[in-house]
C-alpha cells in the first residue's frame, strides 16, 4: 500500500508548485497508520487540485508539536489548516490560537471538547460505526462467548465513544462475556504482546474486538500464531486496506469503514469555499456515517472509500 | 591558549618560517571553531531568511523564540546536572507530571465535603515543588545510594511518568483558564501573556538564564559546582561540599523542567500526562551543542542557550521551509553529530598547532 | 612533649584486609617542623589524611590542644585550623589558579558574589611569596606539574593554618623551588605554625627538620631530635635491616646493539607548544641495563611511551636491531619483542576489575590464543610460571588485583610485559611506589632479565638507584640528553647538579 | 573475596569473637546479594504465580520467554558496548529501521525496468548488514573522531529513524508474508516458526546469548573487550587494539538490533518505522539490573539475560494480573532504581565485612 515511489505526501517540500491560491496546512498524527495517510494524501491532492500550495506534517500525538506546528502555519500566514488533532482538550487551546491569528481550521476524523472555534468537524458517525461493527461482530459470534477488548488511546474520544457504541450493542445479549478490556493505544506491535499475553490468562475466547484496524491486526498475528485464529472472530474499525485483506483471506470478520478520504476531502473543499466566500454553508459539527465490511462486500472498497 | 601566544613569541623572534605560518593560520581557525555553535546558528538564520520569506520576520522570530524557551529552559536546568558529570533523564516526564498537577489542582481539591479552589500562584508554587521533589530524589539515589547517575533518573523517568499518569487517570486536563468566580484564572497567561510584548515564556527563560549565569559566575557554588564537574575528589578534599552541590543540581533540574511543564500546559490551557515525552534528549542536545562535556567541569550558558537556539530554529525553519518530519528527524541527528564532530576536530588542529609551533620554537636560537 | 598541639592517640586504621596504621601515637608541636620517614606503604598518608579529617580512624582518636575531636571532613580539619598538601595533586585542572586557590573558601563580596578583585589581590600576593610569577587566570590544567605543586602549596598558605601537613610537596619541584619553599617553611614556624614534612628526598627533609619520626609497617618505630641523627640512621629505622644487599653487583655480558634511537623529538601532550623530547639519541645492547635519570618532567616517560609505540614522535627514529619501527604500533611492537612496564601502574599498567591472572595474561594473549580460542591450560600454566617467576605474592591467579599490595601489583605489572617474551624491555620508574623488599626483588629481577640476553631500559627518579643499578646511566633535563656515565663513573653530588643545570633547551611558553 | 578466606582462618583459630560472627554473617548475606537479579526474577515468578494461575504455565512461560527474546537480543549487544564503558542509544531506531528495510525489500525492488524479489535469507543478510553498517557509523564517530557514544548514538537514534520514516514514507509496510509465485516466503517464520516446539525468537536470543558467552569467555577478544572497559589505557598498552574492540561492539549492537527489528517484523507480518521506539532504555535497564557497570568492564551474558527476563516477566505478569499500565510504568522504574540500589547497599556491606574481618584477624594471636 505503499512504497517511496508513490507521491511523497509528506516526503517532498511544500513547493511542489508554486501557485497564487496560498498555502493549506495538513497536519495528521503519524503516518503508520494508514488511515491518517490516507487523510494526509486526499488533502493534499485535493488542495492542490484547487490551487493550493500545501504542506504535510504530523503531530506524532504531542499536543505541543502540534501546538509549534500550528504557530508555524500561522507564521508562514496559512489560508486554512486541516487538522487531526492531537487531543479532545490539549487542541482547543492550539486551534483557537489559529483562529485567532484569522486562520480557519478545519478538524477531520477527531472531535475537540468546543464548539465555535474550529469551522467545521468533520467526524466520522464513530458512535453508529461501532454499533454496526459491534452488531455484526455479535452475530458472528452467534451472541455468546467470551471476548476481549482492545481500547484505543485514552486521550482521543474516538476511543471512549466506540467503546461505548459496543457496549451499548453487546449489553444487550447476556451470554456475550467480556473477559477483559485492555488498552494498546492505538498501536499494532503493543496489541500483540498485549493479546499474546492475554490468552496465556483466557484461552477460551471466541472474539476479540478492537477500537481501531492497527490494534486488531496486531491481534490476529497474536492469534494466528498461537492457532487461535480459527475459533476468534476478530473485528476492528477503519476499514484500512490491510484490515480489508485480512477480511477477505478470512482472518478477520469485519470493519467499519470510516470515509477518511472523503472527509479529508470535504474539509479542503468547505475550506476553500471558506477562503473565497467567507463561509462553509455548512453546520460546524458533521458526522459521516460508517459503512460496514464483511467478506461479502469487501471487494467494494478501496482506499478508505468505496471504489 | 599557550599556543598562540607561543606562536606569537616564536614569529616575533625571526622571519616566520612556514611551521610558524602553518601554526599561525591553525589558531585563526581555532577562533572560528570555537564559535561553532554560534556559528551553526548564523548560518541557520540566514539559509532560512534566504529561503522564506516569513522565517525573518519579528513575530515568527518571537514564535520561534517561545518554542526554543520551553527546551532551553530544561536544558538550563541540565547544564548544570552535566556540568557536575550527571545526567537527567527524568525531566520529560517531570515536564508532563507538573502539567498534571496543575491540571488537578486547578479542577479543585477535594478537602472534607469541600472543593477548594488555589489561586494559580499557589497552584505554580506546588508544581514547582513537586518538580523539586523528584530532582531530589534523583539527588538522593545518586548522592546517598550511589547510583549512578543515568540509572537512577531511567527509573524516575518511568516513576514520574507512571505517577503523571495515574493522577490523571491517562486523561488530559481540560480547560486549565480558571473560573472567575472562583478566583482561580490567569494560568493561561504564563502560556499567553505577553509582559512588554514578549511571551511570559521568553521572559521566563530570560530570567532563568541571567539567574544560572550568575549562579555560576559569580556565586561560591558556580565554582563548586565546575570544580566538582572537574575533578571531584580535588573539589572534596578542598572542603566543597560535593554531596550538597550534586543533589542541588538535580534540584534545580527538576524545578526547572516543572516549570517547563507549566509554560506547555497553560499554553494548551491543558494538560496531558503524555506531554514532555523525550524532551530529555532535546535537553541534553543543546547542552552538548553548546559544548558542554558530558564528562563534566565544562560548559556555560550561553552555549546551552545558543544550543537551544539551534535547535528550536532548526525544526521551526525547516517545518517553515516545509521540509517533511522525516528529514528534519535525519537533519536534528546530524547537526547534533556535527556539532561535536566539529569540537573534536577543533581540538585536534589546536594541539597539532601546537606541535607544530613547538618546532618552531625549538628551532629559534634562544 | 606536652606542647603538641595536633596528636594521634592510639590511632588504627584497616583498609578491606591491610593494616595501614597500628596504634600511632604520633604529635606536632607548633613552631617546629616534624619530618615523617618511611617506606613506601609505611602509612604516612594515612596518617596524615587522619589528621586532617580525610579519613576517620578505624580505632583511636585526634586530639587538638589536649582535647579530643572528631574531624569528620578536610573542611572540618580546615575550621580548625589544619591544612594539608596532598601527596597526589588534588587541583581542579578546568579552573584557574584563583580558583583553585579559593575553591570552597571564597571572599564573599556584594550580594553573595564572590569579591574576585580580593581574590586576585592575594592570589598575586601569595604567588609573589612563592616567587612565581603566573597568571592568577591561567588554567590549572595548562601548568607545568611543578607550578601545580606550588599551586597547592599556594592553597595551604592562604588558609594560615596553626598546623601545615606537606605530604611529598617538593616532587615535582626544581631545586631553586624547593629554596623558596624552605624559606617560607622557616617563616611560618617562626610564626609558630607546625609543619609535617614527608619527602622521599631524605636529605632534603632533614635539614628542614627539627623532629623526625620513622614509620615502617605501619608503627611508629622511631622519633629523634634531627640534630642528632643522620640519612643512614634514618634508613636504618625505615628498612629494619641493612641496605646494601639492594644493590647486587653485576657483570654484564654485552651482545649486539637491540635498540637505538636517533634525533628524537616529541611534543609533551600536555602542554602545547612544549618539546617534551628534544633531539635524543640513545642505544641499548643485548644484556645491557641502561638507566635514565631525570627531575619531573624532564621527559622520561615521554621518551619511554614514544618506544612503546603509544606516543607518535614529531621527528626522528627508533629502530629494533637495525629495523625502523616508524608506524608501527603498540601491539605489533610487543610482537616485535618491545615491552613496556608504564609508570603509573594505576593508570596505566592494571585494569582494575579483572583478576591477577587475567592481567598477567593480557598482553600475551596471542601467543595463548588457539585459531578461535584461548587454551585455558597454556593460560594456566603461562600464569603459574609468571607468578612464581617475578615472585608475586598472591592467594591465586583469580585473586582480584586490589587484593595485592603496591609491590605485588608491580610484580604483575612486570610479569605481564614478560609474558609477551620481549627483547627490550622498558620499565618507567618501576621502583616507584615499591617497598624495599619488593625494591630489590624488582632490581634482581631486571639483572636476570639482562642476563638472559634482555636489552633493558629504565627510568628512575632516585639517586642512589639511578647511581647502583645500571651499566650506563642517561641524565635527561627538559627532554634533552645532558650527560651520559658509566657506572661508578659519577657521585650523587655531580648527579645532582647535572640533572638541574642546562638552560632551557625549549620554549615553555609565556610566564 | 579476600574477606571470606581471612575470617575463615580467623575463626578456625579461636573461638568466634563478636566481630567475627558479624564478619561471617555478613558474607553470607554478600552471596545474597550477589544474586540480586537471579532473587528479583524468582521474587517476581513466585508472586505472580501465586497471584494468578495462567502465568506458571508453560505456554506462558514460553510466551513470556519470546516477548522477552526481542529485548533479550537487543541487550546482549548492548551489553557488550557497556562492557566496553559506552552506551548504545540508536538501538530502537535500528530495530525500526531494519523492519522497514525488510518491508522494502518484500515487497520488491525496482532494478531497471523489472521488479525483482530477493528471496527471504537475502532480505535477512540485508538487514543484518543494514545495522551493521549503522553500527560501525556508531563505531566510527566514536574511535575515529572521539565522539562520546552518548552523543554519537544520540544523533545515530534520529537519523536512523528519519531514514526508516523517509524509507517508508511513514507508512506501514503490510503483508510481508511474501508470494508464493515470488519465491519470497517464509518471513514470518522467524516470528512464529516454532522449531522444536520453541519459537524461533527464543532459539535466536538462545543462539545468540551461546555465542556471546563464548565470545566473553573464550575469545581474546573477550578479554580485549573487559579490559578495554576496565582500564582503556592499559589495556592500550597492552598491546589491545582499543580502536578495533571499541568499533566492533557498535557494530555487533547494530546487528542484534536489526535482528530484533527482523523479529518484530516478522511477528506482526507488518513492519512499522516508528517500530522499537524506547527500547534502548529496556536494553539498558536489562545489562543493569543484570550488574553490569555503566563505567565499563564488569558485567555478563547470564545477568543481563535475567535483566532481560526480569523486565519482561514484570511488564507480562502486571498484564495478566490486570494492573494498570500507569502502574506498571512505576513499579518498573522502582525495579530498576532497586536493583541498583541493592548493589549498593551489597558493596557497602562488603566493605564493612571485610574490615569486620581484618579487625577480628588482627585481635588474634599471630
Ligand atoms: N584507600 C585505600 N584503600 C586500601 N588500602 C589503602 C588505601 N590507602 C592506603 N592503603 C594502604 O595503606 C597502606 C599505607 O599507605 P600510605 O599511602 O599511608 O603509605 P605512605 O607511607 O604514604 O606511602 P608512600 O610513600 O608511597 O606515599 C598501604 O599498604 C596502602 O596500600
Ligand atoms: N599533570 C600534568 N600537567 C601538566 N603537565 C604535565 C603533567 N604531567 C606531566 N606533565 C608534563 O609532561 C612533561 C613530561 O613529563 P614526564 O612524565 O614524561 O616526565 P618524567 O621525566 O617521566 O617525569 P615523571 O615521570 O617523574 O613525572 C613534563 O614536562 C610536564 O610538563
Ligand atoms: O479515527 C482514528 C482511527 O481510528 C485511527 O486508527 C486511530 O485514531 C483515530 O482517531
Ligand atoms: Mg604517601
Ligand atoms: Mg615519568
Amino acid at each position: 500500500a505503499c512504497g517511496s515511489d508513490e507521491p511523497a505526501a509528506t516526503g517532498s517540500p511544500a513547493t511542489t508548485s508554486a501557485t497564487a491560491g496560498g498555502l493549506i496546512a495538513v497536519i495528521t498524527p503519524s503516518h503508520d497508520n494508514p488511515f491518517f495517510k490516507a487523510e494526509a494524501d486526499s488533502a493534499k491532492v485535493k488542495a492542490e487540485a484547487l490551487g493550493y500550495e500545501t504542506s504535510v506534517a504530523s503531530h506524532d500525538d504531542d499536543p505541543n508539536k502540534q501546538s509549534e506546528l500550528i504557530d508555524a502555519a500561522i507564521s508562514r500566514k496559512a489560508k486554512a489548516i486541516i487538522l487531526d488533532n492531537a487531543g479532545a482538550d490539549a487542541s482547543i487551546g492550539p486551534i483557537r490560537k489559529a483562529a485567532e491569528a484569522g486562520i480557519p481550521v478545519f478538524l477531520i476524523d477527531r472531535e475537540i471538547n468546543a464548539t465555535g472555534i474550529a469551522k467545521a468537524q468533520i467526524v466520522s458517525n464513530n458512535s453508529q460505526g461501532a454499533q454496526l461493527v459491534a452488531q455484526s461482530f455479535v452475530e458472528a459470534m452467534k451472541s455468546k462467548g467470551n471476548y476481549v477488548e482492545l481500547v484505543g488511546k485514552e486521550s482521543d474520544t474516538n476511543a471512549s465513544v466506540r467503546s461505548k457504541g459496543f457496549a451499548d450493542v453487546i449489553s444487550q445479549y447476556p451470554d456475550m462475556k467480556r473477559v477483559t478490556q485492555e488498552s494498546a493505544n492505538w498501536d499494532q506491535q503493543e496489541a500483540f504482546t498485549k493479546m499474546e499475553t492475554i490468552i496465556q490468562k483466557n484461552p477460551d475466547i471466541q472474539g476479540v474486538i478492537a477500537g481501531n484496524d492497527t490494534m486488531a491486526l496486531g491481534a490476529v498475528a497474536a492469534l494466528k500464531a498461537a492457532g487461535l485464529l480459527d475459533k476468534v472472530e476478530v473485528v476492528g474499525f477503519d476499514g484500512s486496506p490491510d484490515a480489508i485483506a485480512a477480511i477477505k483471506a478470512g482472518e478477520m470478520h469485519a470493519t467499519a469503514l470510516q470515509p477518511a478520504a472523503l472527509g479529508a476531502e470535504s474539509a479542503v473543499e468547505q475550506a476553500d469555499a471558506f477562503i473565497k466566500t467567507g463561509s462553509t454553508s455548512k453546520e460546524e459539527k458533521q458526522s459521516i456515517d460508517c459503512e460496514l465490511v464483511t467478506a461479502e462486500n469487501a471487494d467494494e472498497f478501496g482506499v478508505f472509500a468505496r471504489k | 591558549m599557550t599556543a598562540p601566544a607561543t606562536t606569537q613569541t616564536a614569529t616575533e623572534a625571526a622571519p616566520p618560517a612556514r611551521a610558524a605560518l602553518r601554526a599561525r593560520r591553525l589558531s585563526l581557525l581555532n577562533v572560528a571553531f570555537e564559535l561553532r555553535a554560534f556559528i551553526a546558528l548564523a548560518v541557520l538564520i540566514v539559509v532560512f531568511g534566504l529561503l522564506s520569506d516569513s522565517f525573518l520576520t519579528v513575530t515568527n522570530l518571537i514564535t520561534m523564540t517561545k518554542h526554543v524557551a520551553i527546551n532551553g529552559v530544561i536544558a538550563l536546568g541540565m547544564l548544570l546536572v552535566i556540568l557536575k558529570g550527571g545526567i537527567d533523564l527524568s525531566v520529560g516526564s517531570i515536564v508532563g507530571l507538573s502539567g498534571v498537577v496543575a491540571g488537578e489542582l486547578l479542577q479543585g481539591l477535594q478537602i472534607g465535603g469541600v472543593i477548594a479552589y488555589p489561586p494559580v500562584w499557589v497552584v505554580i508554587v506546588l508544581c514547582v515543588a513537586v518538580g523539586t521533589a523528584v530532582g531530589a530524589l534523583n539527588g538522593l539515589l545518586v548522592t546517598r545510594f550511589n547510583v549512578a547517575p543515568f540509572i537512577a533518573t531511567l527509573g524516575m523517568l518511568y516513576v514520574a511518568r507512571g505517577a503523571a499518569m495515574l493522577i490523571s487517570n491517562g486523561a488530559t486536563y481540560p480547560n486549565l483558564g480558571g473560573d472567575p468566580s472562583l478566583g482561580n484564572t490567569g494560568f493561561h497567561l504564563l502560556g499567553s501573556g505577553r509582559p512588554l510584548g514578549l511571551p511570559t515564556a521568553i521572559w521566563i527563560m530570560i530570567i532563568l538564564a541571567v539567574a544560572v549565569a550568575l549562579l555560576l559566575a559569580k556565586a561560591p557554588f558556580g565554582r563548586w559546582l565546575y570544580a566538582t564537574g572537574g575533578n571531584e575528589r580535588a573539589a572534596e578534599l578542598s572542603g566543597v561540599p560535593v554531596r550538597r552541590v550534586k543533589a542541588i543540581v538535580y534540584v534545580i533540574s527538576g524545578a526547572c523542567a516543572a516549570i517547563a511543564g507549566l509554560i506547555i500546559a497553560s499554553e494548551l490551557t491543558s494538560a496531558a500526562p503524555q506531554a514532555g515525552e523525550t524532551y530529555e534528549l532535546n535537553a541534553i542536545a543543546a547542552v552538548v551543542i553548546g559544548g558542554a562535556a558530558l564528562s563534566g567541569g565544562k560548559g556555560n550558558v550561553r552555549g546551552t542557550l545558543v544550543g537551544a537556539f539551534v535547535i528550536g530554529f532548526l525544526a521551526d525553519g525547516l517545518v517553515i521551509l516545509g521540509v517533511s518530519t522525516f528529514w528534519q528527524m535525519v537533519i536534528k541527528g546530524a547537526v547534533i553529530i556535527l556539532a561535536v564532530v566539529l569540537d573534536q576536530v577543533q581540538q585536534r588542529f589546536k594541539r597539532r598547532g601546537a606541535a607544530a609551533s613547538a618546532v618552531v620554537a625549538s628551532e629559534q636560537p634562544n | 612533649m606536652n606542647a603538641h598541639v595536633l596528636q594521634a592517640r592510639e590511632v588504627t586504621k584497616v583498609y578491606g584486609g591491610t593494616h595501614a596504621l597500628k596504634g600511632i601515637d604520633f604529635g606536632v608541636a607548633p613552631g617546629r617542623v616534624t619530618a615523617l620517614f618511611g617506606e613506601n606503604g609505611a602509612g604516612k598518608s594515612t596518617l596524615m589524611k587522619i589528621l586532617a579529617g580525610i579519613e576517620q580512624p578505624t580505632t583511636g582518636h585526634v586530639e587538638l590542644d589536649g582535647r579530643p575531636v572528631r574531624l569528620l571532613s578536610s573542611r572540618d580539619a580546615a575550621d580548625q585550623g589544619i591544612a594539608i598538601i596532598h601527596q597526589e595533586l588534588s587541583l581542579c585542572p578546568n579552573l584557574s589558579i584563583q580558583d583553585n586557590l579559593f575553591l570552597a573558601r571564597e571572599i564573599p563580596g556584594a550580594f553573595g558574589a564572590i569579591d574576585r578583585k580580593a581574590q586576585r589581590q592575594a592570589t598575586v600576593a601569595v604567588l609573589n611569596r612563592l616567587e612565581e610569577d603566573v597568571d592568577p587566570n591561567r588554567l590549572v590544567g595548562e601548568l607545568r606539574l611543578g607550578q601545580q605543586q606550588l599551586v597547592e602549596i599556594a592553597r595551604t598558605l592562604l588558609q594560615q593554618a596553626r598546623v601545615l601537613i606537606m605530604d611529598e610537596p617538593t616532587s615535582a619541584l626544581t631545586a631553586p623551588e624547593v629554596e623558596v619553599l624552605f624559606r617560607v617553611i622557616r617563616e611560618l614556624t617562626a610564626a609558630g605554625v607546625a609543619v609535617v614534612y614527608i619527602s622521599h628526598h631524605l636529605d632534603e627533609a632533614l635539614e628542614i627538620a627539627d623532629d623526625v619520626v620513622v614509620l615502617r609497617d605501619g608503627s611508629l618505630v622511631a622519633t629523634a631530635d634531627a640534630a642528632e641523627v643522620d640519612i643512614r640512621w634514618i634508613v636504618a629505622q625505615m628498612v629494619g635491616r641493612d641496605q646494601d644487599a639492594l644493590f647486587p653487583s653485576r657483570e654484564p655480558v654485552l651482545g649486539e646493539e637491540l635498540l637505538t634511537v636517533r634525533n628524537l623529538m616529541v611534543a609533551d601532550p600536555d602542554v602545547p607548544g612544549r618539546l617534551a623530547v628534544n633531539d635524543l639519541s640513545l642505544t641499548v645492547r643485548e644484556g645491557e641495563i641502561v638507566g635514565i635519570y631525570g627531575l619531573m618532567g624532564s621527559g622520561r616517560s615521554e621518551l619511554l611511551e614514544t618506544l612503546a609505540g603509544k606516543i607518535t614522535p614529531v621527528s626522528g627514529d627508533v629502530l629494533l636491531t637495525g629495523t625502523p619501527l616508524g608506524g608501527v604500533g603498540i601491539r605489533e611492537r610487543i610482537e616485535r619483542g618491545v615491552a613496556l612496564v608504564p609508570e603509573d601502574r594505576q593508570r596505566d599498567g592494571l585494569v582494575q576489575t579483572m583478576s591477577v591472572g587475567e592481567n598477567i595474561s593480557l598482553a600475551g594473549l596471542s601467543s595463548i590464543a588457539g585459531r578461535l580460542f584461548l587454551s585455558r591450560n597454556r593460560e594456566r600454566a603461562a600464569v603459574a610460571r609468571t607468578i612464581s617467576d617475578v615472585t608475586v605474592k598472591t592467594s591465586g591467579p583469580k585473586a582480584a588485583i586490589g587484593s595485592l599490595s603496591g609491590g605485588n601489583q608491580q610484580k604483575v605489572v612486570i610479569g605481564k610485559a614478560l609474558l609477551t617474551g620481549p627483547r627490550v624491555l622498558l620499565l618507567d620508574e618501576p621502583s616507584r611506589g615499591v617497598d624495599v623488599g619488593a625494591k630489590a626483588d624488582i632490581f634482581d629481577l631486571m639483572a636476570a632479565q639482562a642476563r638472559r640476553g634482555l636489552a633493558v631500559l629504565f627510568t628512575t627518579s632516585d639517586a642512589e638507584e639511578a647511581l647502583h643499578i645500571p651499566d650506563r646511566l642517561l641524565v635527561l633535563a627538559r627532554g634533552s640528553l645532558v650527560g651520559e656515565f658509566r657506572q661508578g663513573e659519577l657521585t650523587r653530588e655531580e648527579l645532582m647538579s647535572v640533572s638541574d643545570g642546562g638552560a632551557p633547551t625549549t620554549a615553555e611558553g609565556p610566564r
